[in-house]
């Protein structure tokens, strides 16, 4: 298991889960339930469980597990209208790590297909453009904690990219490269976000 | 709602979010109680599986509610041991990290972060990367130098700290203070990780 | 490990580009062909081209013995040509595999041998700029199928190198979230779906209901009988039995 | 017209300039490179280079004294300093070897580094008897894995060892004989890696659940796929990671 030192793995199993209780459960009423007033959990009680609980338990058949808040319809009917503008952070940080378990588990293909959709359709729509470039992005609380690391080794990588590129280049004189920049851009030549933001760092680092 | 694993949960949270590449203070207490609670969780268990014996019941035909509630406790333990290793785990990445920025020389207000293992640990790999290193047994090559890939063959250095005579492959160079010097870069890198000389731009 | 990433660094990527050869005229004369080296270089006359690695031409070049002879696709009227064909074609052009790093050291230490200089290092850095802009647009429209595999015509190192990371963790994603690609879908849920909760009956089908006594006989009923809980307890059996066997080899 | 020919010759000079990619098979500095940049995306650990090595740390030793003699005669005609013309081209030979050795130093030394850390990361899947991974190990590495693994066991110990009995091993979340160690680290083979093709191949299946699913392979190509389909055209040569 080579994901069981992983801590982000780890978090995404923190998440809460409604589950039915199938059989009842010795001694842990008040553990499972604030608000049970016996010391054993009675059979058919409803509580919330943190995931790494559930899969174990519900192979065994001792609880039925519920749809999380998490992936409530109205939220996939956001994700499927705006798909760029949904702050998945907060339904649930791991929204995809958990989600990618919690289909394991219950293997619900409709569930399946959601994920998947709502991840090309983000990856593609806000991740692809923001994680190759360096120019500011203003919708990082939006994004997921697997989304904010796939957005994060694209950018650190654009990152030194340009810190390579510019690197030692005491020599290169701001006034020539920004100025020819500028006839360029004056031309009608492509990119000026990019061109621009390569200039600023030229003049930054000389 | 239970509230199983949450100390666990806090342990991999706070080392989760403390700054990459530092060593936050190692949480002995919290760890002590996450050892604990697996403890009484097992406790637990035991009771568990003993008031099913004096029954005359055999395990086989253990009640379901009490057959999930050994399982709760079983997955509880199970996640403590699992926080506890990712921290763990996490730390000792850290900690090697830092044998190859800092050298064999524990600095004392890292040390000072890290559990009385944790300190063992460092020494002990550091003697293991040296061992490697070695002429004898080992692969006859420092593999700590050059983290990156060699551009200027010579870099410039001024000194720091006073530190006299150095052998070099172009001869004896005295590392006054103040004084800069051409050195190779091979050559210089283990003083400037030291903090003897800096590189002069 | 500090200086252990896991994936090329572009430095590496650059170091690597160094190896590429390249024309040079000396200034001096060294006629001795080299020593038990591991490449041989020269022999050396003045004003004669000879080809030698890029950061052997770098050495020379810093010293004032050399002048390097710029390659022929480094030059205003191909770079040009090459900008516009790559704005209008869909496909990256053939390029050499290092162009971004070769054209940006000659910018940065052969100045005085490249005709307009700043103009060259800003249609270079177009060339990629525009590559990067496709790269991008062949991004967006990746999905689960490229877990399959993917053929990048004529993309370059650096250009791999620097959207590696996100490429492949993407991908990762997808691997683990495609339908395609995950394990034969059992639909116990999906019958229910419109109250988006379980059916357990199935499940007790899957499982049979005995599984739970099974597996807590074996974790249990031995630590029932005995008492010596300590005895054990250093017992790490698996790794100590197979590295005592390694160390008395 | 003549953009027709311009074009041309862009063409031309385009295929020129990607053809001078080939490196001479039998340079050993060439066959570390690809060894070291294999090794860095391979996710598992790749044969330890034995034979490479042997030949490169020996080159290495030869060299250092040739540069030490470059030196010394430098140093004897005229003090470095770049006095007589003979001088100067000593010193200018000692530079260049210098630079070299520096060059090849690095490679080995990244080499060693990438595989000590992947080592590291998968230090116990790497000892287990039942797979080969030891065998590719050089003895030097044979003998760090195993010490890693008994100071990582000391380490991780400390905190185990006052776990509940049969939940203290490092190996296994509960310990059980013959069942398997859910706990240890393995690299993954699915990762997807980049390669540049070194020999043509026709219709290479990737995927062995997807037969149809060919792929020509063409030299130079560059393709993206996941380890575990490529792993054997990596072991024959037929294609490098980039």
């Amino acid at each position: 298991m080579s994901r069981y030192f992983d801590i982000d793995s780890f978090l995404a199993e923190q998440t809460r889960v409604p589950v039915v209780f199938n059989s009842g459960c010795t001694g842990l009423g008040k553990e499972m339930d604030k608000m049970c007033q016996t010391r054993d959990l009675p059979m058919g009680e409803e509580v919330e469980l943190p995931f790494w609980l559930v899969p174990k338990l519900f192979e065994q058949n001792m609880v039925g597990p519920k749809m999380p808040d998490c992936f409530d319809e109205r939220v996939w009917q956001v994700v499927e209208a705006e798909p760029k503008n949904v702050p998945l952070r907060d339904f649930n940080p791991h929204f995809f790590e958990f989600g990618a378990r919690f289909t394991e588990l219950l293997r619900d293909e409709e569930l399946h297909e959601q994920l998947e959709k709502a991840f090309t359709a983000r990856y593609s729509k806000l991740l692809v453009g923001a994680a190759l470039s360096t120019s500011e992005f203003k919708d990082r609380h939006l994004l997921s904690r697997e989304e904010e690391k796939l957005l994060d080794a694209g950018r650190d990588s654009m990152k030194a990219f340009h810190d390579w590129k510019y690197s030692t280049t005491e020599k290169l004189t701001v006034a020539h490269t920004v100025k020819a920049n500028k006839k360029r851009r004056a031309g009608g030549a492509y990119g000026s976000n990019q061109r621009r933001a390569m200039g600023d760092n030229l003049t930054n680092r000389v | 709602m239970s509230n199983f694993g949450d100390k666990a949960a806090t342990l991999v949270q706070d080392i989760s979010q403390s700054e990459k590449g530092t060593i936050p203070p190692y949480n002995d207490e919290l760890v002590r109680a996450v050892v604990d609670e697996s403890n009484e969780h097992h406790r637990s268990i035991l009771r568990l599986i003993g008031d099913i014996q004096e029954q005359g019941t055999s395990l086989d035909a253990a009640a379901p509610e009490d057959a999930a509630a050994i399982l709760v406790h079983h997955q509880a333990v199970l996640r403590n041991k699992r926080a506890l290793l990712v921290y763990l785990n996490e730390r000792a990445d850290r900690v090697r990290a830092l044998r190859w920025e800092v050298g064999t020389a524990l600095p004392e207000d890292l040390g000072e972060s890290l559990s009385h293992s944790e300190r063992g640990y460092f020494q002990q790999y550091s003697a293991l990367v040296n061992r490697y290193q070695g002429r004898r047994g080992g692969v006859g090559i420092n593999i700590t130098l050059d983290p990156t890939p060699p551009k200027e063959h010579k870099v410039q250095v001024r000194v720091l700290q006073e530190r006299g005579e150095l052998v070099t492959r172009d001869g004896t160079v005295d590392l006054a203070k103040n004084t800069v010097h051409l050195l190779w870069r091979d050559e210089a890198q283990p003083l400037i990780t030291e903090g003897v000389v800096e590189m002069v731009v | 490990m500090k200086g252990v990433r896991e994936a090329l660094e572009h430095q590496e990527v650059h170091f690597l580009a160094e190896d590429e050869k390249v024309v040079i005229l000396p200034t001096f004369a060294l006629t001795q062909r080299a020593l038990p080296a591991f490449n041989t270089f020269g022999p050396f006359r003045p004003q004669i081209q000879v080809t030698v690695p890029f950061w052997l031409a770098l050495i020379l070049k810093k010293q004032g013995r050399c002048l390097i002879v710029p390659p022929r696709w480094l030059q205003i009227s191909s770079l040009d040509s090459l900008v516009s064909l790559e704005r209008t074609d869909d496909i990256f052009q053939t390029l050499p595999f290092h162009y971004v790093e070769i054209a940006t050291d000659l910018c940065k230490y052969a100045r005085d041998d490249l005709p307009e200089w700043d103009h060259l290092f800003d249609l270079v850095e177009t060339v990629r700029s525009v590559r990067h802009n496709k790269m991008q647009a062949g991004l967006r429209s990746l999905d689960a199928r490229a877990t399959k595999g993917v053929k990048l015509s004529n993309i370059t190192l650096l250009e791999v190198n620097i959207m590696r990371a996100f490429m492949t963790n993407s991908l990762e994603f997808y691997r683990l979230l495609s339908t395609q690609t995950a394990v034969a879908v059992v639909g116990i849920a999906s019958s229910l779906s419109h109250t988006r909760s379980l059916h357990l009956h199935s499940v007790t089908q899957r499982h049979g209901p005995s599984i739970v006594k099974v597996s807590f006989e074996t974790f249990f009923q031995t630590r029932c009988n005995t008492t010596d809980t300590k005895v054990n307890k250093y017992r790490r059996r698996y790794l100590r039995r197979d590295l005592r066997v390694r160390r008395y080899q | 017209m003549a953009e027709a020919s311009q074009q041309d010759d862009l063409a031309e000079i385009l295929a020129e300039a990607s053809q001078q990619q080939q490196q001479d098979p039998t340079n050993i500095v060439a066959r570390l490179k690809r060894a070291y940049v294999n090794e860095k995306n391979a996710p598992e650990l790749l044969p330890f280079e034995h034979d490479l090595l042997e030949q490169v740390m020996a080159k290495v030793e030869d060299q250092e004294l040739v540069v030490q003699q470059s030196r010394e005669a430098a140093a004897a005609a005229g003090g470095g300093g770049g006095g007589g013309g003979g001088g100067g081209m000593d010193d200018l030979m000692a530079h260049i070897y210098q630079a070299e050795l520096n060059r090849v130093r690095f490679l080995i030394r990244a080499y060693y580094r990438t595989r000590l850390f992947k080592i590291e990361k998968y230090a116990v899947h790497v000892v287990k008897p039942e797979t080969n991974e030891f065998a590719k190990l050089s003895p030097q590495e044979q003998k760090y894995a195993t010490d890693y693994v008994n100071m990582l066991e000391e380490h991780f110990g400390s905190v185990l060892g006052q776990m509940p009995e049969k939940y203290s091993s490092m190996l296994q979340q509960i310990e059980e004989d013959d069942a398997e160690m859910d706990m240890v680290p393995e690299p993954n083979l699915d990762k997807h890696v980049f390669c540049r093709v070194r020999e043509d191949r026709r219709d290479v299946m990737f995927d062995p659940n997807d037969p149809d699913n060919t792929m020509d392979l063409d030299q130079g190509d560059i393709i993206m796929v996941r380890y575990r389909f490529i792993k054997g055209l990596l072991e024959d040569g037929a294609l490098d990671l980039i």
